[in-house]
């Protein structure tokens, strides 16, 4: 089973309600070692997002649209990072009408480079990218073994969450938390936070639209 | 949360319509999206200098824009670095012709979306140049983050920059002044109370009765090290020896010594640690030429203070004492 | 208590060397006893107007000194007035031949320490003029209290009585005036937290979390009412509407309006309770022709904030406008 | 037994003590109901008056010297109310060497009448009036009865310590308390205060000099 623009629609929509929900926990963590503004500005973004996304009749439409809304919303360094991610992800899929797995892991591995050249963040920084990093290799390695488009979200949000917890002890070396130093040790990434959230949410809602045989 | 505001999500555009009002005679506030022009256009063919980042900051950015100074402001949300379309409509709505200079602090968000703005306007083919500022000594190990941070010395770079910009340098000349203003100036701030983001609604961090925060940057987050509250003269101490230890200042350099208030901090208390900084220099031989004090580039209600010093010049000091027209600052005019 | 000072009992000389420092140009600071003059003496056959009253209230009085508006101030202890030897010392460095005029704020301590000044002037043979400010709205009952206090229609009188003296006007002519935009101007403050008087070291009054007080002077004396904390627009009406209503203000009437912070509360929400303001008065068909925004006088750290409404004829315009080369107040200079 | 200008000169002493140590009492009293300053002020004030009253040879001189002391140094209301005070209680003893029972009287009488001619406050405006005003009757009457100067001083201080405690459940009508409106009750008055120590001083010193026989 492959996902069309209406799926994808309803999987931007479930992360818009998982960054509401989560907005304060996300702001929290921020709060820590940042400045306290990651899910405000991820809920302000996800909620244009929401509206982009309404119209849009392949998934790179979608996925454009919701590139747009972000860079445009969201500000700070998590708005030119997601919306790369999500301009690049368009990219790498125009043209098709559904995502086959393989459509999937190309959109995943084109969002993480586009992080990753925008912020030149290294494994190990203590950004997103230890979030993203292992949650497409796990991608990868899943759709090598033929799993499914569900099977490989899943692969890549169990990936994600664990690259997430990974953070923790990290000193980060790359953002507004890199100015703590050593104080960074001890606290979760906020945006690592956020991209399991995502890889998560897109695994869910791929599991709810192709269920298992 | 203690603050005199309606709404927590509007609490930027709100306070934009009250600066649009109470100034009207020197900018013209846009909302949707958020940017501050002058109320007289640019004179054609002179270089629009513009910057911007997260609010919460005021007077900077949008308190300097006018004659002799800004062409526009971008003010993002409170601590959040503006979005690409803000830039690039205060871009598009100022270019006089001769290119626009971004002043960009040293953020991750607000290099990557005054990049993107820059892109964006290169494609409609106004000429852009970018200079990013990065005064913070706090910020040691600049191989391993991301890079000291802008703060006090963009009050400076702007004014300076601005006037030159006002007599007619090109985008080039603009640039390269920017950059050799950077190179010269050097700041370190410290905290006694965090401030509290308006939609978070707690303070950012937490300080004991007795603690003070030094090495603070300017959206609340912590700095490197917690210390007991001292005596000014130590605090003053402890801002001035790595800025002085950085460039290196040295015996004999004349100097601007930017005394500002992190937003609740009272002048006693400014004009008294000015008072400790100019000695505290005139010790070491470096001469105090030029001076500001006051709240002017702040942290909400953050109470502690930052020092900014500038080595001068001839050029820089009558560039400094250009005739500037803004909400913020005026003098000469 | 968390400040950056050295030692309570010298704050406010070690303020004062700061801002002497800073401010060379234009003032001259003196000590013990503490007062400060014009570094430009007066221009012969002007007359000088002088005010004072305690510390901790900065940028006023001192921050006020210079052409076009004080010829000297006197800062007292923290929130104590000035005793008469520092106002005589004052008086006799600045008179210039033509009378001296104190603009006293109406604090028994004040009125009683600017009287026997004026006693020890007269046996020397000055002539001095003094008009009591009391403009702050929140004390109702005159006859049973001290009567009402002076507040921030303090800073608009220096300035446009500054201005007449500047202009040459006479003694008499100066004092009318003062009496004048006294009887016009109107003022009333709130507070979101206290301020800490640094020899006490604790807060003045103790506030919750979600209180405010409303009708509070400039000394941390508390209020006459403490009510939960409200929005904006509330706040922004329970200070305008007792204004309004004690002139009264009315239809048509030309103002100007001032938001004033009360030392800890930055701009972004000053600017925001400006903007209300200008749209309540806009409402009732009142225009607001100048305006002031800003820490100008302080209680300290405290956070709040009061507004002040001066009704406006052609003269009192003209005389605002008048160039003003202070520390605190810069225009047409 | 009378008082010369030594045992004016050793109570002035002792009443820089009190006030040193009860600096911060006073302070605390005028933070409830005005603005904190009071016994920091006296305190700044006696202190100068210490050294001004070394010198001098006659009780006036003395007087007068604390006068100019507290004048030059208290500031805020109770400055020139003090200073006035031991002003007029000056020229009421002038020329004299000694003050007998009647000289007491009467520079209490010229100190009180001082304040109310310059702060203008009436009995029950909780001001420092309401401790000297009774303190001067209980004086007179007690030297109506033929009292020695420790005995019209000790009733002198009664009434002023009574006259104090009758200030805490009155309405402040004058000086900065009187901002306060209704909630000016239930707080003692620091001026009524710093006079009931004042007079209660004098009374200890007058009978430490003159000890009964
Ligand atoms: N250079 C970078 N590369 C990748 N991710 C980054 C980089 N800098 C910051 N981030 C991510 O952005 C997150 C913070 O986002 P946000 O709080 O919205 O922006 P800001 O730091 O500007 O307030 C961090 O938790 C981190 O994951
Ligand atoms: N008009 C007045 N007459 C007599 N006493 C007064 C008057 N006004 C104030 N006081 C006294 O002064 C005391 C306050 O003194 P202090 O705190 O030193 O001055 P300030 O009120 O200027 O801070 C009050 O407690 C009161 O007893
Ligand atoms: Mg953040
Ligand atoms: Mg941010
Ligand atoms: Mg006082
Ligand atoms: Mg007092």
């Amino acid at each position: 089973m492959a996902i069309d623009a209406d799926a994808l629609r309803r999987a931007i929509d479930a992360y818009a309600d998982v960054v509401a929900e989560q907005r304060d926990y996300l702001v929290d963590l921020d709060r820590a070692i940042g400045d306290a503004d990651h899910g405000v500005n991820l809920d302000r973004g996800m909620r244009a997002a929401r509206e982009a996304a309404a119209s849009g009749s392949t998934p790179a439409e979608v996925l454009k649209g919701v590139a747009t809304a972000l860079i445009s919303k969201v500000g700070g360094a998590a708005g030119p990072l997601y919306g790369t991610a999500f301009l690049r992800a368009a990219t790498a899929v125009t043209g098709k009408q559904t995502l086959e797995a393989t459509d999937v892991v190309a959109a995943l591995r084109a969002a993480r480079d586009g992080i990753v050249a925008r912020g030149k963040a290294e494994l190990g920084d203590k950004t997103m990218v230890d979030a993203w990093t292992p949650a497409v290799e796990a991608a990868e390695q899943a759709a090598q073994q033929g799993a499914t488009v569900a099977q490989i979200l899943a692969a890549a949000a169990d990936a994600a969450e664990q690259g997430m917890r990974d953070t923790i002890p990290m000193v980060a070396r790359k953002g507004r938390a890199s100015y703590l130093g050593e104080r960074s040790a001890g606290h979760q990434d906020p945006g690592a936070t956020s991209t399991a959230f995502l890889l998560r949410t897109l695994a869910d809602r791929a599991a709810a639209e192709c269920p298992a045989p | 949360m203690k603050k005199i505001i309606n709404n927590p999500e509007t609490v930027v555009q709100d306070s934009l319509r009250g600066f649009a009002a109470a100034h009207a005679d020197l900018v013209e506030v846009h909302f949707d999206p958020d940017y501050v022009v002058r109320a007289q256009p640019l004179p054609p063919g002179t270089v629009a200098v513009v910057s911007g980042g997260g609010s919460g900051h005021e007077p900077l950015h949008a308190g300097f824009v006018g004659t002799g100074m800004l062409a526009a402001a971008c003010p993002g949300a409170v601590f959040t670095s503006p979005t690409p379309d803000q830039i690039h409509a205060a871009t598009m709505a100022v270019n006089a012709g001769a290119g626009v200079l971004y002043l960009v602090k040293n953020y991750t968000g607000d290099v990557l979306n005054f990049e993107t703005a820059a892109e964006l306007a290169a494609a409609e083919g106004v000429e852009v140049a970018s200079v990013v500022i990065d005064d913070d000594v706090a910020v040691q190990d600049s191989l391993y983050t991301a890079g000291r941070r802008g703060v006090g010395g963009t009050v400076l770079i702007e004014k300076i920059v601005g006037a030159a910009a006002e007599r007619g340098d090109d985008l080039a000349a603009c640039a390269e002044l920017a950059r050799r203003v950077n190179s010269q100036v050097r700041s370190m701030g410290m905290a006694l109370t965090s401030c509290v983001v308006p939609h978070v609604g707690r303070p950012t961090f937490e300080l004991g009765d007795d603690e003070m925060e030094i090495g603070i940057g300017i959206h609340g987050e912590p700095g490197r090290e917690r210390l007991p509250v001292e005596a000014a003269d130590q605090i003053v101490a402890r801002l001035l020896e790595p800025i002085l230890a950085d460039l290196p200042f040295t015996e004999g350099d004349r100097t601007l010594l930017f005394v500002n208030g992190m937003g609740g901090t009272p002048l006693i208390e400014l004009y008294l640690a000015y008072g400790i900084a100019e000695r505290f220099l005139a010790e070491r031989g470096i001469q105090v030429h030029r001076r500001l004090v006051g709240n002017y580039i702040t942290s909400l209600e953050m109470q502690g203070m930052s020092i900014t010093l500038l080595r001068l010049d001839d050029e820089l000091i009558s560039l400094w004492d250009a005739p500037v027209h803004t909400p913020a600052l005026r003098w000469g005019v």
